[in-house]
């Protein structure tokens, strides 16, 4: 069953057309690597899904019903989880709190019930040792784990993760492969912007490919990463 | 002949959390070294004590013979000492050619300027009057790396120069490397990819908890050695 | 209605003068300076104790001998007091201006007591110039409105195609990676700063020669300089002297209408333009 | 797998600080309630005015402290509030005192209006713009004729009521109005939706995205702030009889309300309390040196500010871990269990 | 001995300062004056005068006599100056029911601008000044005696006094217009204004010749200039308010030469005072020689109002408030400011009027301007001492 559908959505930042008529469809319980050079429209259009930003045209239809008019907190409230690319915590805020919020708001759960999620979410996540400091005095990779603590927290059914994997080592990154593995295993849809290839493809089920805001490709990861265009444009090989 | 740039026992603080202790390291003119470490090793704390964003004592930090630890860290780009900082960083206000040209700010004579920098990213050219935010993550790192280049220094220090790169502008960046070093420029790059780092990079050091845990020529290391300094356990190797 | 725009146009050349030192430091700082209006009375206060001083020199001469005095009071206030307020949060700007602006009017209380004083130049002030039977203006308000655009154009210059105006905009960025680059933020903010007492300062004289000026007049002239600042956008000094110009008009039509509900007229239009247009008519940095 | 999570979570709420306070401030507030039959009436008055400038200034500490929303402009509400007071008594014949709660609804009401207008401003401009509001309420009262026009007129509606109870009511109220403002705000800020003003006032775009609805938010507070600062004023204007423009929306509110927070501490509710305390004894005994004594508070503000950033009482909180209404969520037992997946060795 | 505690409101700070620049002297020569007490019911009582500053702010004023009233339970409130400080003033005692003298507030603003019933009047609250009638009388006085087409812009601002005297009924269009002279109002205006082309306008097209209002003395000064910028030159301009200082006319510069205003009190007033039995020249030369100010106008009502307490205190019969209050409203008294006594019908049950003249600017001896008195139709007895001319 189809989760979420993009439906010839666009968007322009003055002249320039960030997103250019994409349509795309997710099903239920998948996972979609996007992929694409940098500038090529991939978290805008996050920001198109979550609603952060509005559509100039388009449609976005989430679980059978029409979005696009949602405001972030609703679609959010809707099954909808993100991450920040460039991470934006809740600086003056503990991490445990921060996850609470999430849970409480986003998950719609009581103050208790959000306790018990953040407990665990912390677990998960590793940040169990920094759950009483204020999130803002966290290094940068730090914060990137709080983006995904943050977002697991508000229970989501589509997970939207933007760039999780960069700056972590090799084994860091697979230990993150086996957790999402595991998130995935419990049913959740995601969709990730990725540049650290290898990560991404041990756990997409299927590629996006953008360039200049246009889809360039789509289909199985192999496929895709065969493509000669793919090749070309994003990563500088010569097919 | 002496080191370019040196460190002893090199200590840093923030508040009364120590992130570094005791740090040697050297550096000689025209090298490329590569520094990695784990999420919090304190490489990042390294370069900004080099760069005077963290204060350090006078003689832990020689540069050309004279110590410069704990100069504000405008004294310390006009000795030839620039940075490009973990998370780009771009001046929100100034277009790219501005924000290019405040790197041009301490007027040291070199070869670089905004025509040999457009020649090496040519998108640069194409959004020279753009506010540099407006760009999208790989665009801005490249701007970044545009900007320590326009003041000329004689070492280059890249935190995290890859993270958030499509494959196709890593490869340009370090593709362009040789050519930079080949001037007689000096550049440490810290670098999540080891492979990256090895294949690129003469030297690395490896961070860990604020020391170094190993130092070595490139070539000459094994990834057991460095998968052994980065957690400081022998059998480290299953995911 | 020909009059009514033509004496719209001359009050916006006075509000852009007070506006302009806000405009800099609002930009450049993110510095809500609400002590703005004071700073101007003192500025015209220092030029009453300089002709009172000197025993009755020129007023001209002795405004243009308070500006460097300015430009060093400013440098020294942003040094030593405002660089200790900067940062994202607005408030304590906020606070420390409001306070330097109850310490400046009662000071002036205290030094120059409560009475109106005015800059004496010597007939200046009341001549006027006759266009046509039925309309004369003022020579006074000319040479201001002149000296606005002056000051306007200067700025703008400055700002858009100076080194020192790109690195006003990288400080106001990102202190620590325009430290990076070399720059003293500190000094940088001082001299921002010493550059709007000056204008201050100008302002200052200028007022104190068109009409009285006495210690609690400040607040009055500070909402007018912001209203200019915000209506014209932030960063951007055409901008400033536009949305001078569109308060002096609105204001001066309001007042033919009601001169009860003149100023109320201008604030009505100054949150108009805020609902359609939150971000300024010409804004020219981004937040 | 990670392992069950525990099926309590323990989660530290108050601190033995915050429960001496309970008992304390329960047994102050008693002891308070009765003075009108043991205390002078010069202290009912004078609590009456402190307790104005108190909920005054906890009203802007919940708005700019918590919401994030620095306003110049309460002043609107708090002068809208003693005007819809003084009508009502005056023209409609209410009881003043029923007039009080009342006038606080009307400025709550307005409020809805007026955000419109401030929230499409943020920053600086919000500061600005909400001061520009309140001057716009300024003139325009101040071309009511009925109300006195720029002159102003006296609350006539009391000159019925006999000094004795008029007084001990007016304390009373006022009181009452201190309690239930600091209990609310308490327990506001307790509460999940604590989390989400203190979310909104860190990132709002962040806080939008993690399911908080911003926008209802943040009117709530705007209207619950103005809501109080309409209180603060009908209560005023019943203890002072005379409301002018100027003197009802003077931008003197707002700036001695950040006086007394900043001073005290923004964003903590010790701060308006102990801030409010410092005005109150300054006010009494120094403001007879009238220029100098502004002078001093236009000082101290500048110092505090510049030196003492989280004001005294955060400056004492931090450095002696104080806290008497402590809202924070400390998760007790962090050390990690079972599997945790980032920092699981490889 | 036991203390008795007088109390005196007046703006010593903000924009009406100059009104209560006097006082403090005035209070000096007081502590002198009551040296030995005052005696009260048959019991000597040493005297303390507590000066509370409104700081220009009505908030303020109505705290300070709450103050005055309940912390330092003074028997006797005395205010001065504009409706700003006084009525807030009087209203506290009103309703604290503690007797209260006030002045330097044209009666009407003060009576009808605190809501008082002309049936009932005030039960605490007693006044002494002139009144609109009298202010209308002496401008218009004046301006008979000059050849003009007797039309009248009116500068009437939007607070206590600008309200007062152009209110239609009470103020100045009802008598201008019995009088024959047009008065041509744009209606109020803010205090503090930038600009009044928008008046000057509205003059010049009904071809005003005399400008009156009562202004505070920026805005005097900035009307005045931008009406000479704007070639706009009436024959006549008396002014309330703005020109009762010599600083304010100092400040205007040659444009203060030949203004007009109104004149409640100078050192030629045939006065003297009940209290220290020295005339108003001599209670000028002493303000003048004990600050090295030149004399203003508040300074003799300042006295009087302790002149007041000082008779009523002693005739009272005890320190109680009703007693105090019984004794104010049967004072009759000859004051530095003339004759003070209460007790007529209406508003006059608790207001007793002073003579009012008409005075104008001029460049002086003894200091840069100086103000003369010019027409005195309304009270003979004050001498002029010359004759208004045209600006
Ligand atoms: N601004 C700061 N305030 C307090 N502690 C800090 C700050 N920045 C870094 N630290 C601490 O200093 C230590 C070293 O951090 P640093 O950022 O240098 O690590 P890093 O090796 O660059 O890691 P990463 O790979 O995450 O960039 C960490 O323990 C971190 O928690
Ligand atoms: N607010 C904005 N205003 C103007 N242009 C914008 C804005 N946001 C994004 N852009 C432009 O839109 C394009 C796409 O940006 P986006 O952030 O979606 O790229 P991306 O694919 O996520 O890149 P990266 O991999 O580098 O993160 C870029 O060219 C960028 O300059
Ligand atoms: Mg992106
Ligand atoms: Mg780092």
């Amino acid at each position: 069953m189809t989760l979420l559908a993009l439906h010839a959505v666009s968007k322009s930042y003055g002249a320039l057309k960030v997103t250019d008529d994409i349509t795309l469809a997710v099903t239920e319980g998948e996972t979609l690597g996007i992929l694409g050079p940098n500038g090529a429209g991939k978290t805008t259009l996050f920001n198109l899904i979550s609603g952060d930003v509005r559509v100039d045209a388009g449609r976005v239809e989430y679980a059978g019903r029409d979005v696009t008019r949602l405001k972030p907190h609703q679609r959010c409230h809707a099954g909808i989880g993100r991450s920040y690319q460039v991470p934006q915590p809740f600086g003056n805020m503990s991490v445990f709190e921060n996850l609470v919020t999430a849970a409480c708001f986003g998950g719609q759960q009581t103050e208790r019930e959000a306790w018990r999620t953040a407990h665990e979410v912390l677990e998960q996540t590793g940040l169990m040792a920094h759950a009483n400091k204020p999130a803002g005095g966290l290094t940068l990779l730090d914060r990137k784990r709080l983006e995904l603590a943050r977002a697991l927290s508000t229970r989501p059914q589509l997970l939207l993760l933007d760039e999780i994997a960069g700056g972590l080592t090799e084994p860091e990154a697979a230990v993150l492969v086996g957790e999402l593995k595991r998130i995935k295993a419990r049913g959740v849809t995601m969709i990730w912007i990725e540049h650290v290839v290898h990560a991404l493809l041990s756990l997409a089920d299927r590629l996006f490919v953008i360039n200049f805001g246009q889809k360039l490709a789509e289909g199985l990861p192999r496929a895709v990463m065969n493509d000669p265009e793919v090749r070309r444009v994003y990563m500088g090989m010569e097919a | 002949m002496t080191a370019l740039l040196d460190t002893r026992a090199l200590k840093a603080f923030y508040g009364d959390a120590q992130a570094l202790f005791g740090i040697d390291f050297s550096l000689d003119r025209g090298e490329l070294v590569a520094i990695i470490g784990a999420n919090g090793a304190g490489k990042s704390t390294f370069l900004k004590s080099l760069t005077g964003l963290v204060r350090a004592p006078i003689d832990a930090i020689r540069f050309k013979g004279e110590p410069i630890g704990g100069l504000p860290p405008g004294d310390i780009v006009r000795r030839g000492l620039a940075m490009v900082p973990e998370g780009r960083r771009l001046f929100a206000s100034l277009s790219v050619e501005e924000n290019l040209l405040m790197g041009a700010t301490p007027a040291r004579k070199g070869p670089w300027n905004l025509q040999r920098l457009y020649a090496l990213f040519p998108i640069l050219a194409e959004k020279r009057n753009q506010p540099g935010t407006s760009l999208s993550g790989g665009q801005q790192q490249m701007v970044a790396l545009g900007r320590a280049l326009m003041s000329n220094p004689e070492v280059l220090l890249c935190d995290e120069l890859s993270l958030g790169l499509a494959p196709i502008v890593i490869r340009e960046i370090y593709a362009a490397m040789p050519s930079i070093t080949a001037e007689g420029m000096t550049v440490v790059i810290v670098e999540q990819d080891v492979t990256m780092a090895r294949q690129v990079s003469k030297r690395i050091y490896c961070f860990q908890e604020g020391r170094v845990s190993l130092q070595g020529h490139s070539a000459d290391l094994t990834r057991e050695q460095i998968s052994q300094a980065y957690f400081g356990i022998a059998e480290a190797a299953h995911a | 209605m020909l009059e009514t725009i033509v004496q719209g146009v001359l009050l916006g050349g006075l509000y852009t003068l007070f506006a302009l030192g806000q405009s800099l430091m609002f930009g450049v700082m993110r510095l809500t300076n609400t002590a703005q209006g004071d700073f101007i009375i003192l500025g015209a206060f220092a030029v009453i104790a300089g002709v009172s001083l000197t025993g009755n020199a020129a007023p001209w001469l002795v405004a243009l001998a308070v500006l460097p005095v300015a430009f060093g009071f400013g440098y020294a206030l942003q040094r030593y007091v405002l660089n200790g307020t900067l940062g994202k949060d607005p408030l304590p700007s906020l606070v420390v201006t409001f306070g330097l602006s109850i310490v400046i009017q009662n000071l002036l209380l205290e030094v120059f007591s409560a009475d109106p004083r005015a800059i004496e130049t010597g007939g200046l002030s009341t001549q006027g110039i006759a266009l046509g039977d039925a309309m004369s203006v003022g020579v006074l308000p000319l040479v201001v409105l002149a000296i606005a655009i002056a000051a306007t154009g200067a700025l703008q210059w400055l700002f858009a195609h100076t080194a020192l105006g790109r690195s006003f905009r990288a400080v106001s960025d990102d202190r620590e990676i325009a430290e990076l680059m070399g720059l003293n933020a500190k000094k940088v903010y001082a001299f921002a700063t010493a550059i709007a007492f000056v204008l201050i300062a100008v302002a200052g004289a200028l007022q104190g020669m068109r009409t009285t000026v006495s210690p609690s007049d400040g607040p009055l002239l500070l909402l007018f300089a912001f209203e200019a600042v915000i209506i014209g956008g932030m960063g951007s000094f055409w901008g400033t002297l536009a949305g001078a110009m569109i308060l002096g008009i609105t204001q001066q039509i309001g007042f033919r209408l009601d001169p009860g509900w003149g100023i109320w007229f201008g604030h009505i239009v100054f949150l108009v333009v805020l609902v359609l247009r939150p971000q300024g008519l010409f804004p020219k940095t981004r937040g | 797998m990670t392992n069950m999570p525990p099926s309590i979570v323990a989660v530290e709420r108050a601190t033995a600080a915050s429960r001496a306070a309970l008992v304390a401030g329960v047994a102050i507030v008693l002891v308070a309630a009765s003075l009108p039959f043991w205390g002078e009436s010069s202290w009912m008055r004078e609590f009456v005015e402190i307790a104005c400038y108190f909920i005054f200034a906890m009203m802007w500490n919940l708005l700019a402290g918590y919401g994030g929303m620095v306003s110049i402009g309460q002043q609107a509400f708090f002068g809208f509030g003693g005007y819809v007071m003084l009508m009502l008594g005056n023209f409609a014949g209410v009881n003043p005192f029923i007039a009080i709660p009342l006038g606080a609804l009307a400025a709550g009401l307005v409020a809805i209006p007026v955000s419109f207008v401030a929230f499409r401003l943020s920053g600086g401009y919000f500061a600005i713009g909400t001061w520009v509001i309140a001057e716009v309420f300024r003139l325009s009262f101040a071309n009511v004729s009925a109300v006195g026009g720029g002159s102003g007129t006296t609350l006539t509606a009391l000159r019925g009521i006999d000094k004795a109870t008029r007084e001990s009511t007016t304390y009373w109220m006022a009181l009452a109005c201190v309690v239930a403002a600091v209990v609310l705000v308490y327990l506001f800020l307790r509460s999940k939706r604590g989390l989400a003003l203190l979310a909104i006032r860190d990132n709002e775009v962040a806080a939008e995205s993690q399911g908080i609805p911003v926008a209802r938010m943040k009117l709530a507070v705007y209207v619950v702030a103005a809501f109080g600062a309409g209180l603060a004023g009908a209560l005023y204007f019943v203890g002072n009889l005379r409301i002018s423009p100027d003197a009802a929306f003077s931008v003197n509110w707002t700036a001695f309300a950040i006086f007394m927070v900043v001073i005290g501490g923004i964003g903590r509710i010790e701060g308006p309390l102990v801030g409010a305390l410092i005005f109150w004894a300054l006010n009494k005994f120094l403001s007879d040196y009238g220029t100098w004594y502004l002078l001093g508070l236009g000082l101290l503000a500048i110092l505090v500010t510049l030196f003492f950033k989280q004001g005294l009482w955060g400056h004492a909180q931090q450095r002696w871990g104080w806290s008497l209404f402590p809202t924070q969520r400390k998760l007790l037992d962090i050390s990690p269990s079972g599997s945790t997946f980032l920092r699981e060795r490889p | 001995a036991d203390t008795l505690k007088i109390g005196y409101v007046s703006p010593q700070t903000g924009p009406l300062a100059p009104f209560g620049e006097a006082d403090k002297w005035v209070i000096d020569q007081m502590k002198a004056a009551f040296k030995d007490g005052i005696s009260v019911g048959g019991k000597k009582y040493a005297v303390q005068i507590v000066l509370k500053d409104s700081q220009s702010n009505p908030n303020r004023a109505g705290e300070v006599a709450n103050d005055l009233i309940l912390k330092d339970k003074v028997a006797l409130v005395l205010t001065a100056g504009t409706p700003e400080t006084a009525n807030p003033v009087s209203d506290a005692c009103e309703l604290n029911e503690v007797p209260c003298v006030s002045s330097v507030v044209p009666w009407q603003p003060w009576f009808f601008g605190r809501k008082g019933d002309p049936a009932k009047g005030f039960n605490w609250t007693y006044h002494m000044f002139w009144g609109l009638e009298d202010v209308i009388a002496n401008f218009t006085n004046g301006w008979k005696t000059l050849a003009t087409n007797k039309k009248v812009g009116g500068l009437f601002p939007n607070d206590g006094d600008g309200n007062a005297w152009g209110d239609k009924e009470l103020g100045f269009p009802k008598p201008l217009a019995q009088m024959g002279f047009t008065l041509t109002d744009p209606g109020r205006f803010q205090n503090g204004t930038q600009d009044f082309s928008a008046q000057i306008a509205a003059f010049k097209k009904e071809g005003v010749e005399i400008v009156t209002g009562v202004v505070i003395p920026p805005d005097a000064k900035t009307f005045l200039t931008q009406a000479r910028q704007q070639g706009f030159k009436p024959k006549v301009i008396t002014l309330g308010k703005a020109l009762l200082f010599p600083g304010a006319i100092e400040a205007l510069g040659d444009l203060g030469d030949g203004l007009s205003t109104e004149v409640w009190w100078s050192p030629s007033h045939p006065f003297a005072s009940s209290l220290t039995q020295q005339s108003a020249k001599a209670l000028a030369e002493a303000y003048e020689a004990g600050t090295k100010k030149q004399w203003t106008q508040p300074i003799g009502f300042a006295h009087a109002l302790f002149e007041v307490a000082a008779n009523a205190l002693g005739r009272a019969k005890s320190l109680k408030a009703s007693d105090v209050r019984d004794a104010v409203a049967s004072t009759s008294i000859n004051s530095v400011v003339g004759p003070v006594k209460w007790g007529g019908q209406g508003p006059f049950k608790n207001v007793s009027k002073t003579p009012l003249v008409l005075g104008q600017w001029g460049k002086g001896q003894k200091y840069k301007v100086e103000l003369t008195i010019v027409n005195n139709e309304a009270a003979t007895n004050i001498p002029t001492g010359g004759k208004l001319r045209l600006l």
